[in-house]
């Protein structure tokens, strides 16, 4: 009880206090206001240089990806390095390694209804899902590859290729989608699509520019322009994040749906 | 104070969301309520930023490469615009000096009037939070299910006395 | 963007996120925080955030919330509070 | 080649981690030459760039070449402050990296590719949360290093272990948010966030500077950066944490999650808001002073209180962290609380390895958890009690050493202030530390039961046995050179003190008035 009385009087100060610097916002939806037209006195609009130049930048029409793959290309980088690190410390802290005689076996309570076995091997989900499974992958990897011009890129895409082994394996089981994938290859994966994404940077740090400056790659992409060597760079990128992608969300769900043994699954 | 309420709807309801989902962390005694409250939260620092970027009658920030020059510019709303901030003046020369840049067929479509788009950095700052999100949300599922293991249950208060026991038996 | 159905979603998601915290069967708010999920992801998509939406349809609603049962069906589903 | 060094010192490790991973689970001794051979290239660049720093002045580095306008990429920066910082976390790094080389071996050994991965990254974290110029860059970077912290403690086998390790997650990620709505609030009325360009907007534009959404926006960044750092009343989930934690993991963690961020504070407080804007418009600081002196005596007192000697070191961390914190707010006219606070930056990293190293060692060797184990330690394992003593004496502030040297800048920070209660806090503490650290010297040295006297008959006749419980080599050299860096950050304080100044010079065109 004490603990509710401490958390509402820190809530509400909170509260109050992020209400009291509202106060002094511009109003919601207002074009001029600074995170969209820059300060007066300031330098430029940062956000005003993205929405009108990136095109010239880049050849790249949807900003986001753009701003995301390249201006801020060192962000994504990390952010992915961040999905790998989290499944590393999954692994780390849940997996059950060796050839254990399952010590977690479930205890069935009353109220896991859930835990029905027979629910599986059902012939309208397995059905389904067959169907289903090679469409999302298909549109996974549209949406990896057509992130320029269109919402999505390696992260969306990357979670819908590894939602789709989640569902291979809620449909059969998890020992099925381990079979697809194992725990070895999701782990090379999603080390090789970090190495990718580094690698777009070192190389061009080997050309002698900063590290992700895309634009010195068009001597070895063969394009016409450092603009289309951005954009081309920006694929690949991309596909590294979502080989991360694909595999670290599938690795934590491997080790949560099965407490770390990677058997039975839900 | 009517007209900062509507003003700042959008912001009113990110500082209630954000409160209830804090107060879930620090309240709540289940485990699996705590993360569901650490996603809520984190779900409103989201919505904040992406409210920052917001701008009224604008569209989303993908550049219609493909469609005549025409089309973007015509729309009428902008036209009365520059009277409206001094601001706003500025930019125009900047949009022409980008035109000579370009002697391509779809140079109209790139000239882009900066206030019909979201403004997109904060989209992108807030992918990189959202997955930031759910690796937290991972390990910290993970643990759970170590701390189930280990106690057997997932309220604080237990896991805490179990603790407290265990320190007196030693 | 259109402000009733910003101020409608808004509102829902209150309610829904509420809901969430309140309910004493964990499986039922992993579902409601997927429902939660999903408002946020139309909020976004409407608000003009596409990428932003659909990082979080996907992720948000969807991995977010198997991440919640997975855990729930290998704990325990009742909940003190 | 210079112009890539600051690429290069965050890179490194991160490479490491992926070769580790892709090559480590099929031979596990292949992963701690890739660790030492990453971390000495990383450390290395460290000190090329110090030294290209010292001489020509900060390094400026802009991710992708994005230069102009300023914001729109990402840029790095090392100047004199962080290139301190970078020496510190690649020292400790690889000194901790020996140590942890049995450990994994013994226990885990399944997860030992697992364990470098995390450790490498948790470095390249660090390093890069040091050299980021770019307010949401860093947060990235501290999610970095958290989630990795994260794993490191939660490897450990004990039960409280875990309970600790999901309280740190909660905790760290609560925190990681706060510092995400202050920089969401500063970028709203700045609309940038690039650290300079919100500075130089800050200090151009004093309609901006003075908003209440500025101020709320520091608020919220430093109370982040509190619970990062475990202040006083934001230390819950710390002793726990990294008591309970592998000791490997306690020595990499322990020495250098909090310094970094304290060194975050500095950052945020000198080269974003600048030192300036917060002792005009933060009427608060005063408060602050007060607040780090309830933190150093309330580390004291829970640390009397403790049986365990990792948990005594815990709260002893609660109690430096309270040093640093009031030495930054004091605001003396000469700067010397902040040369201080950074003098301690560089001095507890030693001092805390060294600690977390002996109490490892007393862990892996003795068993000894507890103070009381520790009977005897003196005779059965001289080297190690040399560093132990060594860091012990530090801590306490013995001349020589550098635990010394930083008080006394604190101190003399304190009196310029007029802050009376920070001296008299600081003092306390000292008085406090000796008395822990003498308790364990005497129980150490002469044991503590009852049947000593019966024992002693015993160790009499058998003088050279105990002596073959030395710790093993690759534990004790670690220790035996955070022992000597101690010394050394003692003698030369000097010197460090005049890059410090040097470093604090840099700022003052902008906003300090050193002299």
């Amino acid at each position: 009880m004490l603990s509710k009385v401490f958390a509402t009087i820190a809530v509400v100060i909170t509260g109050g206090l992020l209400l009291y610097g509202v106060m002094d916002f511009p109003a919601f939806g207002d074009p001029h206001s600074p995170p969209n037209a820059g300060v007066k006195g300031g330098g430029e609009s940062i956000s005003q240089y993205f929405i009108t130049q990136t095109y010239r930048d880049t050849k790249v029409p949807n900003i986001v990806t753009a701003v995301l793959a390249d201006y801020r290309g060192y962000d994504t980088m990390f952010e992915t390095v961040v999905i790998f690190a989290a499944g590393m410390a999954i692994f780390a802290i849940l997996r059950v390694v060796g050839d254990n005689n399952d010590p977690t076996k479930k205890e069935l309570s009353s109220d896991d209804a859930l835990s029905q076995k027979g629910d599986h091997n059902r012939i309208i989900i397995g059905t389904t899902c067959r169907i289903i499974i090679p469409i999302v992958q298909l549109f996974g990897l549209y949406v990896v590859a057509h992130g320029h011009h269109s919402p999505g890129g390696g992260f969306q895409g990357g979670v819908l290729l590894g939602s789709s082994f989640i569902l291979l394996a809620l449909s059969q089981n998890l020992n099925a989608a381990l079979r697809r994938f194992s725990e070895k290859n999701y782990f090379t994966l999603a080390a090789t699509g970090i190495l990718i994404y580094a690698g777009f940077g070192v190389a061009c740090q080997i050309l002698e520019k900063n590290f992700l400056d895309y634009g010195v790659l068009q001597k070895v992409l063969f394009t016409d322009g450092p603009e289309m060597a951005r954009s081309h760079s920006m694929l690949g990128v991309e596909v590294g994040v979502a080989f991360t992608v694909t595999a670290i969300m599938f690795s934590i769900y491997a080790n949560l749906s099965s407490r770390g043994t990677l058997k039975d699954g839900l | 104070m009517v007209e900062f309420f509507e003003q700042h709807f959008n912001f009113w309801i990110y500082v209630i969301l954000m409160m209830i989902g804090l107060w879930a962390v620090i309240a709540k005694n289940n485990l699996i309520k705590k993360l569901i409250g650490l996603s809520i939260f984190q779900t409103a620092i989201i919505l904040f930023y992406v409210s920052l970027g917001v701008k009224e009658n604008s569209t989303i920030p993908i550049l219609d490469h493909h469609a005549p020059a025409a089309e973007v510019s015509a729309d009428p709303h902008h036209n009365d615009e520059p009277s409206e901030t001094g601001n706003h003046g500025e930019l125009h020369p900047k949009a022409g000096h980008e035109n000579d840049h370009h002697a391509d067929a779809h140079v109209g479509a790139h000239a882009v009037e900066p206030d019909t788009m979201a403004n997109p950095l904060p989209h992108v700052l807030m992918l990189t939070a959202i997955v930031v999100g759910v690796a937290t949300l991972g390990v910290a599922l993970a643990l759970a299910q170590l701390i189930y293991k280990e106690f057997g249950t997932l309220e604080e208060n237990e896991v805490l006395e179990i603790i407290k026991g265990g320190e007196a038996n030693d | 963007m259109i402000l009733a159905f910003d101020i409608i979603i808004l509102i829902f998601m209150v309610v829904a996120a509420i809901i969430a915290l309140n309910v004493k069967d964990l499986l039922s708010a992993a579902m409601i925080y997927g429902i939660y999920g999903f408002l946020i992801c139309l909020l976004w998509a409407e608000m003009g955030a596409v990428d932003v939406a659909f990082t979080e349809a996907s992720v948000g609603a969807g991995v977010s919330a198997v991440l919640f049962i997975a855990t729930v069906y290998n704990t325990k589903r009742k909940s003190s509070d | 080649m210079t112009d890539q060094l600051p690429a290069i010192i965050v890179l490194t490790p991160m490479f490491g981690a992926i070769l580790v991973s892709l090559l480590g689970n099929r031979d596990h001794r292949i992963c701690f030459p890739i660790v030492l051979v990453s971390l000495l290239i990383s450390l290395g660049a460290s000190f090329g760039a110090a030294q290209e720093v010292f001489s020509t002045g900060a390094i400026n580095y802009f991710m992708g070449g994005w230069e102009k306008p300023l914001g729109i990429g990402i840029q790095l920066r090392i100047d004199a402050l962080n290139a301190l910082v970078l020496l510190v976390i690649g020292s400790v790094s690889i000194l901790t990296a020996f140590f942890s080389i049995r450990r994994i071996g013994e226990k885990n050994t399944e997860k030992t590719p697992q364990f470098y991965v995390l450790y490498l990254l948790l470095c390249s974290g660090l390093f890069g949360i040091t050299i980021a110029a770019d307010a949401f860059n860093l947060f990235v970077l501290i999610e970095v290093s958290s989630l990795t912290s994260y794993g490191l403690v939660a490897m450990g086998s004990s039960r409280r272990g875990t309970h600790a390790a999901f309280n740190y997650v909660i905790m760290g990620t609560v925190g990681a948010s706060f510092y995400l709505i202050g920089v969401g609030y500063l970028y709203m009325k700045t609309g940038t966030l690039n650290m300079m360009d919100i500075r130089s907007i800050l200090q151009s534009n004093v309609d901006i500077a003075n908003s209440n959404a500025v101020t709320i926006a520091f608020l919220f960044i430093l109370v982040g950066i509190w619970i990062k750092m475990a202040f006083f009343p934001l230390n819950g989930w710390l002793p726990n944490a990294y008591s309970y934690c592998p000791s490997s993991s306690a020595c990499i963690l322990a020495p250098l999650m909090t310094k970094v961020s304290v060194y975050v504070m500095l950052r945020v407080m000198i080269s974003v808001f600048g030192l300036e804007w917060i002792f005009s418009h933060a009427q608060w600081s005063e408060l602050v002073v007060w607040l780090a002196v309830i933190a150093i005596l309330a580390g004291s007192i829970f640390a009397l209180a403790q049986r365990e000697i990792k948990k005594m070191l815990c709260y002893l961390i609660v109690a430096e962290v309270g040093y640093m914190v009031g030495g930054a707010w004091l605001a003396d006219a000469e700067w010397w609380g902040l040369t201080g606070t950074i003098y301690h930056i560089i001095a507890d990293a030693a001092m805390t390895l060294c600690l977390f190293l002996a109490a490892g060692i007393f862990v892996r060797r003795f068993n000894a958890v507890e103070i009381s184990d520790l009977e005897g330690l003196f005779k059965k394992a001289p080297w190690t009690s040399v560093g132990f003593v060594i860091g012990g004496l530090a801590m306490i502030g013995v001349p020589p050493t550098c635990g010394f040297y930083s008080k006394f800048y604190l101190i003399r920070g304190g009196i310029d202030a007029g802050h009376w209660q920070f001296v008299a806090a600081l003092l306390i503490s000292s008085l406090v530390n000796a008395v822990l650290f003498f308790r364990i010297f005497e129980i150490a040295h002469f044991g503590n039961k009852p049947a000593e006297g019966h024992d002693h008959s015993h160790d009499a006749n058998a003088d050279e046995a105990p002596a073959r419980q030395e710790a093993p080599l690759n534990a004790l050299i670690p220790l035996l050179v955070s022992a000597a860096a101690i010394l050394l950050i003692g003698l030369f304080n000097g010197q460090i003190v005049e890059l410090i100044r040097v470093a604090l010079e840099d700022f003052s065109t902008l906003a300090l008035n050193l002299r």
